[in-house]
């Protein structure tokens, strides 16, 4: 029971080439920076990132723009990596840009179970290009589908053995989103205790829904 | 036919207990599926979810522990595992819709061997609501339905469901005391019989076609 | 600042003939049964109430059933109350049953701004009567739209002066939700504690959401 | 013309910290807009809300006490409130499309007389993406677009805004160093005009179209 503690390489080798990963964070706060460390370590290639931004050249998702490792990007804002700008212009990485929110939304629908939910954002703006219309009550919404992942990266302040997961102030953003839309899930802790340490009614993340814990302290 | 109803509740609940795996998540409906629990292998960490907001639920509290505010989804006392947690309606039905319940054991009204259920209403008669259950056989993995082979005598599992449905080719197993049966792309078959029935004694009292499985186990 | 201490009279000036409220509770757990205590001795008439379930006769929103306050409710399960089912074939009291994990999520929706949203619940059965069917990608879905009320009653567990609420085990269920879905929002709090003794990691539903807060305990 | 930017920041941000109440949630953006957090009244409590998931920002931490935790969405360190929390991305888009939010104030690239905004993009120059800009404009009662008037000499407040649009028809006030117009269904209205400014100046360096409010009153 409980043995969830993943290794730098058993990690490494759930990581392939032309995966679709989730990862959390919201600029330079609450990325598994540990984990993305180990990605580029192994060099993997063509990879789809689906996060809120690409973050900085030399922090979290950036850091795997910089590297050449993506492919695709499916995210809200680019505007602070000025890496993602000149791929995205030079054809080598292609750019999905979607309203923060329903971006964060489309992930929930996808680990939810929705088919899809309808929106006012976006509606006579670019962002409703190929998209389904519909007018409800007199207002007019746009369709938005959902998005899953093969394997979502998330960070963790507080995770038990188990895999509960409590954040950290801002750090939470994405991630306890993110930790319903993917195959496989797997936390980076910023600190692991022993199952009993977190009050049930503070939990975020299930236990169940994580499927391995990365301690960095431990690798 | 076992007649000793308490017995037969018994074997079937046994024999769903087997099916789970470590840290799984698992809804036991009201009834007859909450015995299910007690038949979960102390070595394999079943997470049981009620849809009212709680993961890893415990047994019924030790009389004087009581804490009003710790229910399953049929409103009983129970208490939380050191590794449980709770969450609101939306996120317990996020879990649920997303696939995220391996199994969801409940009871039947009517199944039949399309996989169809019907559980929630007998119109005119009983319509106490679909509650959760409508979202539970849609969205977990795995829809098992714990029933007792007949009802007052009469076949519970039927060509097609005459009530209204809960869900459409939801179900991929069916427990009984008889036996149990699996829902296949090539209709109902029969992979297990319990010792004390036969192949005859469920023919008759099963309105649906099935096949037996070739390599017939005993139900245990 | 942080007036939000309302008294038994006050609240009961809230509360209206024929108002849409959503209250909170499963079964006999988590409904701010003191609220429905002044609901009771003010003797509105025909309310719409949205909840989870009409929970018992004697017990929480099944206590407004039995007192003959409810024109209509919607809601998943009435079994529990067989004067929900009385008055619903006596033709006294509306019942709109909807399926729980849609009830809430529809109530999500209100309270969130979405236009609906797409489920594959309720494919195929009665639910689907009279709804919008949509395919994505190969599967069917039923179009459900949002809910929104004029008032919500929350049961908190532990309550700041601000309003901030963290709740106790189940009896969060529909509270966090309805508490975004209303025009006016009242908790009851079980227990009423000063502003910073909550931490901010642990709250659920943020103060400003919360209009009015009750205390049973000086009333 | 206000000619010293930093001058006409504050006077804009100054302007704009008067239209909150008591018990609010507040978005402010990027930039000009946070400035506005300087001038609200102690004595009204505002709900600092910024989206990746903080309510009831405080102002950036005393050295030595930084958590790299605590955030804005300019990934800025900041501080929380006594009577702050935090919360995941879904559910600070909740707040925010589902009108929780009373105030969002932002910069703009161009806004016009219609109330549609124009803010995230300039085509083959500059493609940052539009953030939680889209959501904050629809989803908030009301949007405050705050602009130095105009950009290296050029209006900024126009007829009909050219670039790719964040939404449409949904600003209600835009506030500049030279005074605040409301954006009605009669058209833009001027409300307030600052001292050292007049009509004249105002119009030479507005495309749009406006009506000057007949109780025009003083900016402060």
């Amino acid at each position: 029971m409980f043995k969830k503690l993943i290794s730098k390489e058993k990690f490494a080798d759930l990581i392939k080439d032309d995966m679709v990963l989730m990862i959390g964070g919201f600029l330079n706060c609450g990325t598994p920076e540990a984990l993305v460390d180990i990605i580029i370590q192994k060099k993997v290639k063509n990879l789809t990132i689906i996060c809120n931004d690409t973050s900085f050249p030399d922090k979290g998702i950036g850091r795997l723009v910089a590297e050449k490792m993506v492919g695709k990007v499916i995210t809200s804002h680019i505007g602070t990596n000025p890496e993602t700008g000149k791929q995205m212009v030079d054809g080598s990485l292609k750019v999905d840009l979607v309203p923060q929110g329903t971006l964060i939304e489309r992930i929930r629908a996808g680990g939810m179970g929705m088919g899809g939910f309808l929106t006012p954002t976006g509606v006579g703006t670019m962002v409703e290009e190929g998209k389904q219309k519909m007018t409800i009550d007199g207002r007019e919404y746009l369709l938005e589908l959902p998005l899953k992942a093969d394997v979502s990266l998330i960070k963790g302040g507080s995770v038990d053995q188990a895999g509960n997961v409590i954040y950290n102030g801002t750090a939470r953003n994405f991630n306890p989103i993110i930790a319903f839309a993917a195959e496989t899930v797997v936390v980076e802790a910023e600190k692991l205790v022993e199952i009993g340490n977190l009050v049930p009614d503070h939990i975020v993340t299930p236990a169940p829904l994580v499927d391995f814990i990365y301690d960095p302290s431990q690798n | 036919m076992i007649e000793d109803v308490k017995l037969a509740k018994q074997i079937i609940a046994k024999r769903i207990a087997k099916e789970f795996g470590n840290d799984q998540i698992v809804n036991l409906g009201i009834g007859l599926p909450t015995l299910v629990a007690n038949h979960i292998p102390p070595e394999v960490n079943v997470y049981l979810q009620s849809e009212n907001g709680i993961m890893g639920m415990g047994p019924a509290p030790e009389p004087g522990s009581e804490n009003p505010d710790i229910t399953n989804a049929g409103g009983s006392l129970v208490t939380v595992l050191p590794h449980g947690s709770y969450f609101d309606s939306a996120t317990s039905f996020g879990l649920i819709r997303g696939s995220h319940v391996e199994y969801t054991v409940l009871g039947a009204l009517e199944v039949d061997q399309e996989g169809n259920l019907a559980s929630w209403i007998i119109p005119g008669k009983r319509v106490p609501g679909m509650g959760g259950a409508m979202d539970l056989v849609v969205g977990a993995r795995n829809v098992i339905v714990s029933t007792l082979h007949t009802d007052k005598g009469k076949p519970k599992i039927l060509k097609k469901c005459k009530l209204p449905l809960t869900a459409v080719k939801v179900v991929k197993m069916i427990v009984t005391e008889l036996g149990v049966f699996k829902v296949t792309s090539d209709g109902l078959v029969l992979t297990e019989i319990h010792k004390d029935s036969n192949i005859e004694e469920i023919k008759a009292n099963t309105e649906a076609d099935f096949k037996v499985a070739e390599n017939l186990k005993t139900m245990e």
